[in-house]
C-alpha cells in the first residue's frame, strides 16, 4: 500500500441542508509510516530547525528596554486616555458627561463647576480610573467635541494601584475655544485654576480600597462616591 | 422546508403548539407538558430531522412569574431552523430533560439549572456547572441579590 | 418527580480500598485548574486506571465572570467590549456576532464597505487564532519550537490589527452600525505581504509538525468522533467539520460578504485528532484565499451608518443571530422588552462550551497522553466556556 | 577468535603513541611517599570533581538555553552578563536560596534522599570516562559494564522521588521513568556490546586505544553506524529528554517525578539530567567516535599527523559537544512520543534490530571483515 500524502486534498461538493457546498476533503492517513519515510520526515524537520539556528537574522526577539529609542507604536494604539490639548488648553467645552455615561464600567468621573469668570458650566476635574478602564474607546466616540484621545504611552506601571486613579485635566476652567479668544495672557491665566494629578477627591488623598490604607491625609469629600463597594458606584 | 410549511407540519402534529411572534426565526410555543413528545418528534420525524440542538437557555419573566425556556434547533439535513419556547412557573420550575434526544442538552440544562434554578426531570447528572455546589441563589434570576453586586453607573 | 441534585463531592468519592495488596484500583486525579494543559483555568477530574482514562468530569467555572448578567445592565454598544473577553482569540468575530444580531433586531442596514472590512478582519482573526492553536498544540505534544514559530507569525497579524484598531486582543472594533475606525492606509499592502508570507510559512509548519512521523502517530486514529455523535454532542466548527459534516455558517447562512467569495469548506474523512488538526491548517489556506479575493475590492463608503450618541432601541421580541468563529458557532440570543436600551436577557451560545462537553465522550478509553492530544485538537478557550 | 582479539588489543596498544596514566595511578604512586599527600590529593580531587560537575551542568544548561533560543528564532538569556553568560549562575544562586519544601504527607526521609541518589549515580559515571590519556580518574577494566550498572542506579532516585512525593502525577511520572529507562538500557547495552566485540575489551581507555586506526562508527562497516544510532536513541530515552521526556511530560504530568521538589533538591535533579546528557554523549563519543583519539585512518600517516595537532583532550571535548548538540537539536525539534509508542519502538523495533546488529557484528569480528583489522 502506497503511503498517502497528507496534503492530497480532494475538492468535491457535498449536500448540507439542501445546499451544495464546495468542500475540501482531507485524505485518510495510511496505516503506518514506514521506517524510512518516518526517519526522512524527522530529518526534514531537523533541517528546518537547523535552518533557523544558523541564520541569526531570523531572530524575532525585540529587546524591549534597550530598544526604547527605536520602538514605535502605531498612532491608534490605545494605552492611556488623555484630554486633547491645544496649546495647553483642553477642549472639554461643556462637561456634559457623555463620556461618563458611555463608559461601560464607570472608569470616568467628570466633576463640573460653574465658572466664576466665564459664567458657564466648565470642567473642574476629569478623573480617570486607569485601574478599571478596559480601553474600549467608547468615551472618545461619545465625545461631541473631540476632547478625548487615546495615546500609545504604554509604560504605566506603578507600585500602588491607588496611583492609577488620577485627574486628567491640568486646570479647571473653560476650554480652548474660549481661552484662545482671550488675548490678554494675564486674564487668561486667571481663568485657569491649576489642578494636580492627585488631590481633591482623587485617591492619593485617600481613595478607599479594601485592605489598602490611604496614602496619607484625610479622604476627600467625594472618595465614597468613587468607591464602587461603599457608594454602590452612585455619585452623590 | 420553508418557514410556513414547517409551521404547518408542526401545528398539525402538535395541536397545543402555536406560532410565536416577535422573533427573527421560525418559532413555536408549546406547553411544557407536551414538550417531550414534541421534541422527540422534531428529532425523529424525517420531514423535520432537527439533529443539532444549538442552544438552550431560559428567560426570567419576573413580572409574569414564569421562566421561559428556549430551544434553538437546526437541521443539517434540511437546512431549516426552529426556536421552541415553553414556559414553566417560577415557583415550581420543573421541565423535562431533552438530554436523551440531544446529549448536548445535558450541559446546557445544567447551565440553566445553575444560573436560573430550573429543575430538569430525569436529568442524569443535575449539578451546578459553573458555581460552587454550595452557592446560594441563582445569579441570572432577575431578583438575585448578593453583597458584591455593583449598580449600573448612571 | 425524579429530580436529584447532585454535587461533585458525591461523584468523586474515593473508591473502596483494594481487597488485597495486589489488586489494582481506579483512582481520581485532578487535572487543573492549575495545569499546563489547562490553557486558562480548566479543571478536569479524571478517573484513571493506571494510565488509561476511564472517565472525564469537566468542572468549569473558574473564569466565570457573569458576562450575561453584566450585559443586562449595559447598553448594546457597551456589551460589545464584553464579548471581546469571551473567546478572546476570536474577539472580532464575537463583536460581529453581537453587532449583527443587534443590527438585525434593530433594523440597522450597513453598507458593503463595512461588511467587506468586517469579513476581512474576521478572516485575519481566524488565521491568527488557528496559528496560535497550531503552536499550542505543538507545545502540548512536547514540540515547544512550534509554539514560538506560531507566536512569531501571529505577531505579524497582531501588528496589522494594531495599525487599524489600536489593540491586539480585546479590540471592540466591530460595533452595532459599523466599525470603530476606517482601515489604516497601510492595511491592504500589509495584508498582501502577509498572504505571501503565510503561504510559505504554512509549508514550513507542514515540514516541522504535520509531516513529522511522531506527530502523525500521536494524532492519527485518536479520539474518533463520528458525524452523528458530533452533531448529538452539539459540536460545531472545525471539530464538527473534521467529522465530515460540512456545516459552516459562512456557507450555510452566508453573512458579511461570504456569499461573494470562493472558498471550500474543509472537512475530514475520519473525525480523528489528525483530521481536526489538519482541517484547521487547511482552513488557514482557505482564509488566505478569501483575503486575497477581498483585499483589492473594498468598496467605498462610510464606516459607521449610525451616530454613536444615538441610542439603539430594539423592539420587543426574542432574536437569535449566529456566526462562525474560529472555534464554531457563536450564537447570540437576545431578548428585548422594548422599553430600555439594554437587553432584557442576553445569552451567548459559545462553541467551546459544547466542544468541551465532547471530551467526556471522546477521552474514555484513551491514555493520559491522548487526552492531551484530544483536548488540544478541540481548541478550547476557557473564558468562552465560563463567560 | 580469542587469538584475534588478543592480537587486536595488543596491536592497538602498540600502535598508540599515547601512554595512558590515570589519576588513580598517580595517587597510587603518591601513596607510599606520604599519607598527608594522599589525603590532600583526595581532598583536591573531590573539590575538583565538585567544580567540574557544577561547571559542566551550568555550562550545558547555558548552551541548551542558547541553542533552544536560536532554534526558535529567539535570543535566549541576554541580561545577566554578556549574552547572558552568568544567567545560570544567577539561577543556581536563586535555587540555592529558595525554600526547600517537603510536602506534609510525603515520605520525608525518602523525599530528601532521592535527589542525592539521582545525582550520585550520574556523578559516579564521570569516574571512568577517559577524557584524555592523562586525564581519567580510574581505568577500570570493566569500564563499559560499570557505566551501564551505574546508569541503572539513577532510576532508583527517580522512582524514589515519585513514590515519596505522595502525589499521583509524580507517581505516574516515576512509573513511566522506571519502565522507560529499564527498557532502553537493554538496547543501549546491545549497542555498546557491538563496540566491545570489536575492541575486545571492556576497559574504556582500551576501547579508545582500539580506535587508533579509525573510529568504530565507520571502521565497523554498517553495524557501527546502526549501533551508534541505536545507542543515541536509547540514551536519549535514558536521559528523559524530548522526544522521550514522558516521565516529565510537562503538559501531561506537570513535571512528573520532580513535581514536588523545590530549591536545592530540584536543582539536583536538574543538574543530574544535564550531567547525564554529558555522560551519555561522552560515552557515545568514546565508544563510536574514538573518544580522545584524533580522527585517524590506518595507513594515512600524513593525515594522522595533521589530526594529531589538536591535543586528545580537545578531540574528546569536540566529539562530546557534537553529540550533545545532536541531542539538543532533536529535543528542540520533535514532539513527544506516547508511552506505548515508546515501548513499541523499544521492544518491537530497537531490540530486534540491536540483536541482529550484534549478531552481524560478531560475524564481522569472526571473519575480520572490517577496515584495518
Amino acid at each position: 500500500m502506497g503511503r498517502v500524502n497528507f496534503r492530497d486534498i480532494r475538492r468535491e461538493e457535498r449536500l448540507l441542508g439542501g445546499k451544495r457546498i464546495p468542500v475540501a476533503v482531507l485524505p485518510r492517513l495510511s496505516r503506518n509510516a514506514g521506517v524510512w519515510s518516518a526517519a526522512r520526515s524527522l530529518l526534514r524537520s531537523m533541517r528546518l530547525t537547523l535552518h533557523y539556528l544558523v541564520r541569526p537574522s531570523t531572530v524575532a526577539t525585540r529587546q524591549y528596554p534597550e530598544n526604547r529609542a527605536t520602538l514605535k507604536f502605531p498612532e491608534r494604539y490605545r494605552a492611556v486616555l488623555r484630554l486633547v490639548e491645544e496649546e495647553g488648553c483642553h477642549r472639554c467645552a461643556a462637561a456634559c458627561r457623555l463620556c461618563e455615561k458611555s463608559c461601560p464600567n464607570g472608569s470616568i468621573k467628570v466633576i463640573s463647576r460653574m465658572g466664576a469668570i466665564s459664567g458657564k458650566v466648565e470642567l473642574d476635574r476629569y478623573i480617570w480610573r486607569q485601574d478599571s478602564c478596559t480601553l474600549c474607546n467608547a468615551c472618545i466616540q461619545a465625545c461631541p467635541f473631540g476632547a478625548l484621545e487615546m495615546r500609545p504611552d504604554f509604560e504605566n506601571a506603578v507600585y500602588d494601584r491607588r496611583l492609577l486613579i488620577y485627574t486628567l485635566n491640568r486646570y479647571a476652567g473653560p476650554p480652548a475655544s474660549v481661552l484662545h479668544k482671550e488675548e490678554n495672557p494675564e486674564a487668561r491665566r486667571k481663568m485657569m485654576e491649576p489642578r494636580d494629578r492627585y488631590g481633591g477627591p482623587v485617591p492619593a488623598n485617600g481613595y478607599f480600597l479594601p485592605n489598602v490604607p490611604p496614602l496619607g491625609g484625610a479622604p476627600g469629600p467625594d472618595a465614597a462616591a468613587m468607591d464602587p463597594v461603599a457608594g454602590k458606584g452612585e455619585p452623590a | 422546508m420553508d418557514a410556513e410549511a414547517l409551521l404547518e407540519v408542526l401545528i398539525a402534529s402538535e395541536p397545543a403548539a402555536r406560532k410565536r411572534d416577535k422573533t427573527n426565526r421560525t418559532a413555536i410555543q408549546a406547553p411544557v407538558e407536551n414538550l417531550l413528545p414534541l421534541m422527540k418528534r422534531l428529532r425523529q420525524d424525517e420531514r423535520l430531522a432537527f439533529d443539532l440542538l444549538l442552544d438552550h437557555t431560559a428567560i426570567d419573566w419576573l413580572a409574569e412569574g414564569r421562566f421561559e425556556l428556549v430551544y434553538n434547533l437546526y437541521s443539517t439535513i434540511h437546512g431549516h431552523s426552529l426556536m421552541v419556547f415553553t414556559s414553566v412557573p417560577r415557583d415550581n420550575p420543573l421541565a423535562p430533560t431533552v438530554s436523551e434526544i440531544w446529549p448536548t442538552a445535558h450541559w446546557q440544562e445544567r447551565e440553566v439549572f445553575d444560573l436560573f434554578g430550573v429543575l430538569y426531570d430525569d436529568h442524569p447528572d443535575l449539578r451546578r456547572l459553573f458555581l460552587d455546589d454550595d452557592w446560594k441563589g441563582n445569579p441570572l434570576r432577575k431578583d438575585y441579590q448578593d453583597d458584591s453586586m455593583l449598580a449600573r453607573p448612571q | 418527580m425524579t429530580v436529584r441534585i447532585r454535587t461533585l463531592e458525591e461523584i468523586v468519592r474515593p473508591p473502596q480500598t483494594a481487597d488485597s495488596p495486589f489488586s489494582t484500583q481506579e483512582y481520581f486525579v485532578n487535572m487543573g485548574p492549575q495545569h499546563p494543559i489547562a490553557h486558562g483555568s480548566l479543571r478536569l477530574v479524571l478517573l484513571l486506571d493506571g494510565e488509561t482514562v476511564r472517565r472525564v468530569i469537566p468542572a468549569p467555572g473558574y473564569v466565570h465572570r457573569g458576562i450575561e448578567k453584566m450585559a443586562e445592565s449595559l447598553t448594546y454598544r457597551q456589551i460589545v467590549h464584553l464579548t471581546d473577553r469571551m473567546d478572546y482569540l476570536s474577539a472580532l468575530m464575537n463583536n460581529w456576532a453581537l453587532s449583527k444580531t443587534v443590527e438585525e433586531a434593530g433594523g440597522i442596514a450597513t453598507n458593503p464597505r463595512i461588511e467587506t472590512i468586517r469579513t476581512l478582519m474576521a478572516e485575519l482573526q481566524r488565521v491568527q487564532s488557528h496559528i496560535l492553536w497550531w503552536g499550542v498544540l505543538g507545545m502540548d505534544l512536547g514540540a515547544f519550537t512550534a509554539f514560538l514559530y506560531a507566536f512569531r507569525d501571529r505577531e505579524i497579524i497582531g501588528e496589522i490589527f494594531e495599525d487599524t484598531i489600536g489593540a491586539r486582543l480585546t479590540m471592540n472594533y466591530i460595533q452595532p452600525g459599523g466599525l470603530m475606525f476606517d482601515v489604516h492606509p497601510d492595511f491592504a499592502r500589509k495584508v498582501k505581504k502577509l498572504i505571501v508570507y503565510l503561504r510559505t510559512i504554512l509549508d514550513e509548519y507542514d515540514t516541522l509538525l504535520s509531516g513529522n512521523a511522531i506527530l502523525q502517530e500521536r494524532l492519527r486514529n485518536i479520539g474518533v468522533l463520528t458525524p452523528e455523535k458530533a452533531l448529538a454532542l452539539g459540536c460545531t466548527g472545525p471539530v464538527l467539520r473534521a467529522s465530515g459534516v460540512p456545516y459552516d455558517l459562512r456557507k450555510a447562512e452566508p453573512y458579511g460578504v461570504y456569499d461573494q467569495v470562493e472558498f471550500d469548506v474543509v472537512i475530514g474523512s475520519r473525525g480523528d485528532c489528525w483530521d481536526r488538526y489538519y482541517a484547521r491548517i487547511e482552513e488557514i489556506r482557505q482564509s488566505l484565499r478569501i483575503l486575497e479575493q477581498l483585499i483589492d475590492n473594498i468598496p467605498p463608503g462610510p464606516t459607521m451608518v449610525t451616530k454613536f450618541a444615538e441610542r439603539i432601541k430594539i423592539p420587543e421580541g426574542a432574536y437569535y443571530g449566529q456566526m462562525e468563529t474560529a472555534r464554531g458557532v457563536l450564537g447570540v440570543f437576545l431578548v428585548s422588552d422594548g422599553r430600555a436600551d439594554t437587553p432584557y436577557r442576553i445569552h451567548f451560545r459559545s462553541p467551546n462550551f459544547n466542544n468541551l462537553w465532547a471530551i467526556t465522550a471522546l477521552a474514555p478509553g484513551w491514555r493520559i497522553a491522548d487526552l492531551i492530544a484530544i483536548q488540544s485538537s478541540l481548541d478550547l478557550v476557557i473564558p468562552d466556556i465560563d463567560r | 577468535m580469542s587469538g584475534s582479539l588478543l592480537w587486536m588489543t595488543t596491536s592497538a596498544a602498540q600502535a598508540s603513541p599515547w601512554a595512558v596514566k590515570t589519576l588513580t595511578d598517580r595517587a597510587a604512586e603518591a601513596l607510599p611517599s606520604s599519607p598527608w599527600l594522599t589525603l590532600a590529593y583526595l581532598a583536591g580531587s573531590l573539590a575538583a570533581l565538585g567544580a567540574l560537575v557544577s561547571f559542566l551542568g551550568m555550562s550545558l544548561i547555558y548552551v541548551e538555553r542558547k541553542l533552544a533560543a536560536h532554534f526558535q528564532c529567539r535570543l535566549g538569556p541576554m541580561r545577566v552578563g554578556p549574552h547572558g553568560l552568568l544567567q545560570t549562575v544567577a539561577d543556581s544562586i536563586k535555587l540555592l536560596l529558595k525554600e526547600d519544601i517537603v510536602p506534609e504527607r510525603a515520605d520525608r526521609a525518602m523525599h530528601l534522599l532521592a535527589p542525592f541518589l539521582s545525582m550520585s549515580a550520574t556523578v559516579l559515571a564521570l569516574a571512568v570516562l577517559p577524557y584524555s590519556p592523562s586525564l581519567q580518574i580510574a581505568d577500570v577494566n570493566i569500564g563499559a559494564l560499570y557505566i551501564t550498572a551505574v546508569g541503572g542506579l539513577g532510576v532508583m532516585g527517580t522512582l524514589l522521588a515519585g513514590w515519596s512525593s505522595n502525589n499521583k502525577w509524580s507517581l505516574i511520572g516515576a512509573m513511566r521513568a522506571a519502565a522507560q529507562i529499564i527498557s532502553y538500557e537493554v538496547s543501549a547495552t546491545l549497542a555498546l556490546l557491538v563496540v566491545v566485540l570489536f575492541a575486545g575489551t571492556l576497559s574504556l581507555s582500551g576501547i579508545v586505544q582500539s580506535q587508533a586506526a579509525g573510529w568504530w562508527i565507520w571502521r565497523a562497516p554498517g553495524v557501527g553506524i546502526v549501533a551508534f544510532t541505536i545507542y543515541l536513541i536509547a540514551s536519549t530515552a535514558e536521559t528523559n529528554r524530548t522526544p522521550f521526556d514522558i516521565p516529565e511530560g510537562e503538559s501531561e504530568l506537570t513535571a512528573g517525578f520532580h513535581t514536588e521538589y523545590s530549591g536545592l533538591r530540584f536543582s539536583f535533579f536538574f543538574l543530574a539530567e544535564f550531567i547525564n546528557v554529558f555522560v551519555v554523549s561522552a560515552m557515545a563519543a568514546t565508544l563510536f567516535l574514538g573518544g580522545w583519539m584524533p580522527f585517524r585512518v590506518g595507513g594515512l600517516d600524513g593525515l594522522n599527523a595533521v589530526m594529531g595537532l589538536l591535543p586528545p583532550g580537545g578531540w574528546f571535548l569536540l566529539k562530546t559537544c557534537g553529540v550533545v548538540f545532536l541531542l539538543m537539536w532533536s529535543r528542540w525539534t520533535f514532539p513527544r512520543l506516547r508511552v506505548d509508542q515508546l515501548m513499541r519502538l523499544e521492544w518491537k523495533f530497537l531490540l530486534p534490530v540491536g540483536f541482529v546488529n550484534l549478531a552481524a557484528a560478531a560475524l564481522l569480528v569472526l571473519w575480520n571483515l572490517y577496515f584495518f583489522p
